[in-house]
């Protein structure tokens, strides 16, 4: 009880300190620091529009974000979750390709299988990669990264483009194709709902099965899991497998549930910002869906602000930085604060 | 699964108007691809934007729109009670004329695309033409017989015009050698040097290009190189002595009476394509170009204006 | 020899407290140049602390400290080093992928702003291994030497320039006989030198073979200082546990049925090299085999290969399907330190009952943990509590709690008692001797003698990947 | 033919950010945060430059706000030991939300970011930067092989623990190696919009910054290798602007072989064994 209370006051404390962070990043910039926060604000959650634009926005971030904590949690830093974000989107795309029109109702859930296997083969194959030949997981896939954009550029221009060859785009999927949509007045798609019973399974797997159990214990200790005759090698690449696939149905629910469509501009970076969001989440599944939210909250916010302020496409990036950067300060901080768990007799 | 309802729920749908002249203050939002501080292809829709502002009066607002947010940054738009929604790029066509339908009193237009609603459609800017103009220029004056483009984005509408510049040089001189070299990336200054330097090495001694942002890079080089070459989208020539001439695009004139139809409630949507006679394109030369502009290659030019003005010469464009 | 009348280095009612835990209350103590003091204590007795102290690593809470007569450089152990105050970490403070002269070097340098001349600044360092008789090739890659060696290259670091005390943190933990001996001559020596040597170990048939003087420590509290000779073992285990722990004798050798079948197996180490060369025995139920010999002679490649860790590179191994392993390092081997004390008792086996499908009973797994600590007095704040909270001696019994609650057929354990104080390791070895009794076979690697005695009802030594009978030397009584 | 002065001009932001890159890592620290910190110097560089006149004022304001934005950076991940990826990435956001923000700023008021004074030429194409790469790559080599505190420094990237007792601090030596790193990728960054080409575009180190990571791999942590790595993924971006439009390949892949290649190069040259010990590892002093 005084554990959750202590908690609450951290969060209360937290959320402050970000209000504060982002009222003190606008006041930096000349801008009307009132104007700017309640701007943000309201556009997140002043009504339904921006409630689902945030929940919109939190989707990929809370998947993409699950990756990360499979991944980091067992020992493997993949920061390839923005190439895996396209690749799931290209798996998306190739389906919908092949399948042309035939069985539009079926080709939802094709869609999400195949970015699933498409981001989940790239991260399995970067963290083959590193258990045997020793290239770090941290270096191929920020390679990779850039190597996914290029080839989506080339599918685009090549097989994966429009039927009329005029645009550098896929074609739209069928509406019938697409993930459920909550009401015409909004993006809210079904997506969210994914995204939510992802972070439930990832829990589940993390907390409360074997395999979870020794995915913590290899990321926690690869030495001693050896030693007691845990495959590391074989559960590191399935942790950079599901990681891989989280990133890849990120990019995949975003094609089938709000683009429709692949084109150049598909890649928003969320992959990256799958990082702190993670991090953030204290690489806890749950924890995760909160900080997925916050972040959403931000971006959604700042749509509205990109609609009334010039400088509001490039101050989002900045205050997320702050944002990041004051918190793991404080976090650490406290942290340091925190009287050690002994148990000395 | 199953697709989004029908335009059935909508019931944000502010009377603003279509169809009928609007009362009060016009309200136009516009959406780009890029930061209109761009000195390229945003920025051009941002100047077309601030004469409505000026000319009409209007409200307006602008943003930039990802694939991620068009739908609903068109929706919000309209939600809020704009009249007009401007989508500055092909991209926005399909989501506009979609998201017509759930909006019949708000007007979409983008520039490009193909498809168009009861109030939904397009214009085109025929920027092919100017391109055209400036590859008989560089075509006509070309002393190695090589010519450059230089491309930052891979995409259609580039594409589309440096094919204009490249008939346009072979106009000129029919064994001209047209190079073509693109970056891949809009901001990536270096590499549209890079890019510029090694057209030039290959002899090109006329450029011209379409790297927005990048755009100094390739400047740089040709100053370094001494060779001319040509604005593209705004008016660029005098961003470097080289630059012999500019194809610009004028979004006012064609923005301005777009939103003065939708003010008086006269649009009807289409497609429309504007070019030179609209006003809307124009190869401006630089006064200060002097000798590097022969005045037989000026003449040769102007000739090719004056029959694409009066509609004899059609300048080749792809379909986008 | 003769004591000099003034202590060299003298602390005088020290007390440290970390937190709700006193380290060391009102602690006093004297060290003279050229005798070797031996300070002993249970575990978390509070020794490392006080040399901690005196070696300017830790700043006690009140107390003096004086060296020489003047006040001692309290809290600036980079002075202290300088004033001749030397100490040799337990963990050994070497770079691993450094060349023996790069570390000599390194400890050697005395300014960052300054071209690198690893001879010269070595040279001290390596003048006096030649003057100790250690030969010591100065372009090996350190973290490839034995142990023995990297401790030398301690010692060789603390007294490469002026040394007036040489502190040593259970330095004998990790050597063979023969090495504690070499060990020891060299401290005689340093000692003819007139350094004053202080010196940590638990076991006291070492201390008193090479000490002049010990201090006993409590609970953090001082119990008794005295002359060697004024003293013996049997005193000093009283004044260290309050009682004398019971010891009981080695199992008599049973003859069960043979569980663990080793025929003619090379195993390859990390680096490929051949570090076991066909090793051949057999262990029958109820046995407990003992293997000795200095580490990295490949106790820890053939334990590996024992319970199926590691791939033997030929020949063959029977082992029954239950084995159970005990690795010789806890932090890299045994533990997930980040994980809880309950998650920790699932590493190297989850009981049955607890798993369903792919899903844990948590209730089942509770239980199992419960037991553990319960059965193995493991004092633990929470369950739930990371493992890493634990002090050395509890964590050890968390492994051996749930490598023995398996009920395995074959038990592999190496060097389980490594730093436990007597009556925690008196309850391992009580543990491991149950379970053959209940009819396991067990492998018992040890660079312990006295626990090898004790415990195994057969031995064999092990040298360079080579097992033997008679490789044990043993400790030389002073001169 | 690709004359070799064009390769050694655009390579040399990826080699000054690998050298330091690799002078940070030999201390033990990941500087994800590099794109950021090349992207902030960028910006300086011209800014400063067009305001002053001064290319010289522009390269020190680079190098000084890529020294503040790297120790800012190592103020986390060196003194409050948080994770080094994250810190990393916080501060890429950031470089890119600031340097945005104040072009966007500049530009609304009428600025223009191009056009800024150059450096003058020691010899035709180089200038006093680029002619001070080689001499600081042999400067990182020589002072991580052959001074006491490369020593140090390449300790504290092994086993800290070592360092610390013998008598240096870790903190000390890894910000120090971290400012270094901010030292170069200032050079870098500096060199990239000032040297080459005299404009700052936003987001116009494209990812330099991150290939530049990746370079410390391929280079196995040496800065001369480093300086190898860069001029040969600077040749291959070369010849693919040559190659293009000569070969019936799609332009992607050629923009792709740069990246493809340090990726296969890694793949082959095989096991990391050369990265120091505590590579990415937060060092916390024990009290
Ligand atoms: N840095 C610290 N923080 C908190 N408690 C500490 C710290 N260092 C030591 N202690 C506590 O002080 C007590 C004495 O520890 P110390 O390390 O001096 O014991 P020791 O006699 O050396 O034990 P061992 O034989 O296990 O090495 C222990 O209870 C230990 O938990
Ligand atoms: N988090 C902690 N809080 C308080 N005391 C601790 C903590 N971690 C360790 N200690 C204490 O610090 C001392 C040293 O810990 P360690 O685990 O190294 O024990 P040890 O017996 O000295 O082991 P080893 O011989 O393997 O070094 C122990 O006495 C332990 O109780
Ligand atoms: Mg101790
Ligand atoms: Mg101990």
């Amino acid at each position: 009880m005084k554990q959750a209370v202590r908690l609450g006051l951290q969060g209360l404390a937290i959320m402050a300190g970000l209000v504060a962070v982002l009222f003190l990043t606008f006041a930096a910039f000349g801008q009307d620091p009132v104007f700017g926060v309640r701007t943000i604000f309201l556009g997140a959650f002043g009504d339904a529009q921006g409630i689902s634009r945030t929940l919109v926005r939190a989707t990929p971030l809370l998947l993409a974000g699950l990756g990360v904590v499979v991944a980091w949690r067992a020992g493997m830093y993949n920061i390839g979750g923005e190439g895996q974000y396209v690749l799931g989107g290209i798996g998306g795309a190739m389906i919908a390709k092949l399948l042309g029109g035939a069985a539009p109702a079926a080709l939802g859930p094709m869609i999400l299988i195949c970015g699933v296997l498409f981001g989940a083969s790239v991260a399995a194959l970067a963290a083959w990669l590193q258990v045997k030949r020793g290239v770090q997981v941290v270096v191929s896939t920020i390679l990779m990264n850039f190597l996914a954009l290029e080839l989506m550029e080339y599918l685009l221009r090549g097989p994966l483009q429009e039927r009329k060859k005029q645009l550098f785009v896929t074609d739209t999927l069928p509406n019938e194709a697409m993930l459920m949509r909550f009401g015409a007045q909004t993006d809210l798609h079904f997506g969210i709902v994914i995204a939510l019973i992802s972070a439930i399974g990832v829990a589940i797997y993390l907390y409360l099965t074997k395999a979870g159990l020794q995915l913590r214990i290899v990321g926690d200790n690869p030495s001693a899991a050896r030693a007691n005759k845990i495959p590391a090698d074989a559960v590191q690449i399935r942790a950079m497998a599901i990681s891989g696939g989280l990133c890849g149905l990120a990019g995949a629910v975003d094609y089938a549930g709000l683009t429709g469509r692949l084109a150049d501009g598909f890649s928003q970076n969320w992959g990256f910002i799958a990082i702190p969001v993670a991090l953030m989440g204290a690489l806890n599944p749950i924890a995760t869906i909160f900080s997925a939210t916050y972040f959403g909250a931000l971006f959604a916010g700042s749509e509205e602000l990109k609609r009334t302020l010039p400088i509001g496409n490039t101050v989002v990036p900045l205050v997320q930085g702050v944002v990041v950067l004051a918190y793991i300060g404080f976090v650490t901080w406290m942290s340091r604060r925190k009287p050690v768990v002994g148990a000395e007799e | 699964t199953g697709g989004a309802p029908e335009g059935k729920e909508v019931k944000v749908e502010p009377n603003v108007g279509g169809g009928k002249p609007i009362e009060g203050t016009l309200k136009v939002a516009l959406l780009t691809p890029g930061n209109v501080n761009d000195s390229g292809w945003s920025a051009i829709a941002y100047r077309g934007l601030k004469a409505i502002e000026k000319e009409l009066g209007a409200e307006v607002a602008n943003k930039v729109a990802t694939d991620a947010s068009t739908n609903d940054d068109l929706r919000s738009y309209a939600q809020d009670g704009f009249h007009l929604v401007l989508g500055h790029g092909f991209e926005y066509n399909a989501p506009a004329v979609a998201m017509a339908k759930e909006f019949p009193n708000t007007t979409f237009v983008t520039s490009s695309g193909g498809e168009f609603g009861p109030n939904a459609g397009a214009f085109r800017f025929y920027m092919e033409q100017a391109f055209y103009l400036a590859g008989m220029m560089a075509g006509r004056l070309t002393t190695t017989g090589k010519v450059a483009m230089i491309g930052g984005p891979d995409v259609p509408s580039i594409r589309s015009t440096f094919k204009a510049f490249a008939a346009g040089a072979k106009a000129a001189k029919p064994d001209v050698v047209v190079i073509e070299k693109f970056t891949g990336k809009n901001d990536d200054v270096a590499a549209a040097k890079q890019a510029t330097l090694q057209a030039i090495a290959e002899g090109a001694d006329f450029l011209i290009h379409q790297t927005n942002n990048a755009a100094p890079g390739f400047f740089g080089a040709c100053e370094e190189k001494k060779v001319y070459c040509f604005g593209a989208n705004e008016n660029q020539n005098d961003m470097s002595p080289q630059v012999i001439a500019s194809a610009v695009i004028n979004a006012e004139a064609p923005f301005v009476s777009l939103a003065k139809e939708i003010k008086e409630g006269k649009y009807v949507g289409g497609i429309r394509l504007v070019g030179m006679v609209e006003g809307a394109v124009e190869f401006v030369k630089n006064p200060k170009a002097g000798a590097a502009v022969t005045a037989e290659a000026q003449a040769f030019v102007d000739g090719a204006a004056d029959r694409i003005l009066a509609g004899e010469l059609v300048v080749p464009k792809d379909e986008f | 020899m003769t004591v000099p009348p003034e202590p060299i280095l003298s602390v005088k009612s020290v007390t440290k407290r970390y937190r709700s835990v006193a380290a060391l209350q009102d602690v006093s103590a004297d060290f003279y140049p050229g005798e070797v003091h031996a300070v002993l204590g249970e575990n978390g007795a509070g020794k490392s602390t006080l040399m901690g102290i005196l070696a300017g690593f830790v700043v006690p809470d009140s107390g003096t400290v004086t060296l020489n007569g003047g006040p001692a450089p309290i809290g600036r152990p980079f002075q202290a080093r300088d004033d001749g105050i030397q100490m040799v970490h337990q963990h050994f403070m070497l770079v691993p992928n450094f060349t023996v002269e790069e570390n000599l070097a390194l400890s050697g340098m005395r300014g960052l702003w300054q071209t690198l001349d690893t001879k010269a600044l070595s040279k001290n360092a390596l003048s006096r291994a030649i003057d100790l008789g250690w030969k010591v090739d100065a372009d090996e890659r350190t973290g490839s030497l034995p142990v023995g060696v990297q401790q030398r290259l301690e010692i060789l670091k603390g007294v490469a320039d002026r040394a007036l005390v040489l502190i040593l943190d259970e330095p004998t933990a990790v050597l063979s006989p023969s090495e504690v001996n070499d060990l020891f001559r060299v401290l005689r020596e340093l000692k003819e030198q007139n350094i004053a040597i202080i010196l940590i170990a638990h076991k006291l048939s070492e201390v008193m073979a090479i000490a002049d003087r010990v201090t006993v420590l409590r609970r953090g509290k001082w119990v008794a200082s005295c002359r060697i000779e004024e003293t013996n073992a049997e005193q000093l285990e009283h004044w260290m546990v309050g009682e004398v722990p019971h010891r009981e004798a080695a199992v008599s050798t049973s003859s069960g049925e043979t569980l663990l079948d080793v025929q003619s197996i090379d195993v390859l180490g990390d680096r490929g090299n051949l570090a076991v060369k066909q090793a051949q025995f057999q262990v029958a139920s109820g046995e407990i085999l003992g293997i000795g010999g200095v580490d990295g002679n490949g106790q820890i490649e053939l334990a590996e290969a024992l319970v199926g860790v590691r791939e033997v590179a030929q020949g063959d191994i029977q082992r029954p399907d239950a084995t159970g392993y005990i690795p010789q390092d806890r932090h890299q081997d045994g533990l997930a330190l980040g994980l809880s004390i309950e998650e920790n008792t699932l590493l190297s086996h989850v009981p049955q009952d607890a798993e369903n499908g792919p899903m844990l009973m948590r209730s089942k797994v509770r239980r199992w943990a419960s037991d553990i600590v319960d059965r193995f007095r493991v004092k633990i704040g929470e369950i739930t509590d990371p493992v890493a909270s634990l002090s050395g001696g509890n964590q050890q019994k968390v492994i051996v709690g749930r490598v023995l609650s398996q009920n395995p057929k074959l038990i592999v354990a190496v060097n389980p008692t490594r730093g436990l104080d007597i009556r925690a390791a008196n309850d391992v070895h009580e543990r491991l001797r149950d379970a053959a009794k209940a009819g396991a076979a067990v492998v018992l690697f040890s660079a312990d003698l006295d626990e090898l005695a004790l415990l195994s009802t057969r031995q064999l030594a092990i040298s360079r990947g080579e097992l033997g009978t008679d490789y044990f030397g043993s400790i030389e009584a002073p001169a | 033919m690709i004359p070799l002065l064009l390769i050694a001009q655009y390579s040399a932001p990826l080699a000054f950010a690998a050298t330091g890159e690799t002078i940070g890592q030999k201390s033990g620290v990941l500087n994800i945060g590099l794109e950021g910190i090349m992207l902030l110097a960028a910006y300086a560089s011209v800014s400063v430059g067009l305001a002053t006149g001064s290319p010289w004022m522009g390269m020190l304001a680079a190098i000084a706000c890529a020294i503040a934005l790297s120790l800012i950076q190592g103020f986390f991940t060196i003194i409050l030991a948080t994770d080094q990826v994250v810190a990393g990435t916080a501060v890429n956001l950031f470089a890119l939300g600031l340097t945005g923000t104040l072009f966007a700023l500049g530009a609304a008021k009428g600025e223009s970011l191009s056009g800024a004074p150059r450096l003058p030429e020691m010899l035709p194409g180089v200038d006093p930067v680029l002619l001070l790469l080689p001499i600081l790559v042999g400067c990182a080599a020589w002072g991580l092989t052959k001074t006491a505190f490369g020593l140090a420094l390449r300790a504290a990237g092994e086993y800290p623990a070592a360092v610390e007792s013998a008598g240096f601090s870790v903190t000390k030596l890894r910000l120090i190696a971290q400012g270094l790193n901010g030292l170069f990728a200032g050079l870098g960054g500096g060199y990239l919009a000032l040297g080459l080409v005299q404009a700052f575009a936003e987001n116009m180190t494209s990812g330099r910054g991150f290939v530049a990571i990746a370079l410390v791999t391929f280079g196995r942590w040496k800065p001369w290798w480093a300086l190898g790595a860069s001029l040969l993924i600077g040749a291959l971006e070369w010849a693919q602007v040559a190659m293009q439009g000569k070969s019936p390949l799609p332009i992607q892949f050629f923009t792709a072989l740069p990246y493809l290649v340090a990726l296969i190069v890694l793949v082959i040259a095989g096991k990391g064994t050369m990265a120091p010990g505590a590579l990415g590892l937060a060092y916390r002093r024990e009290k």
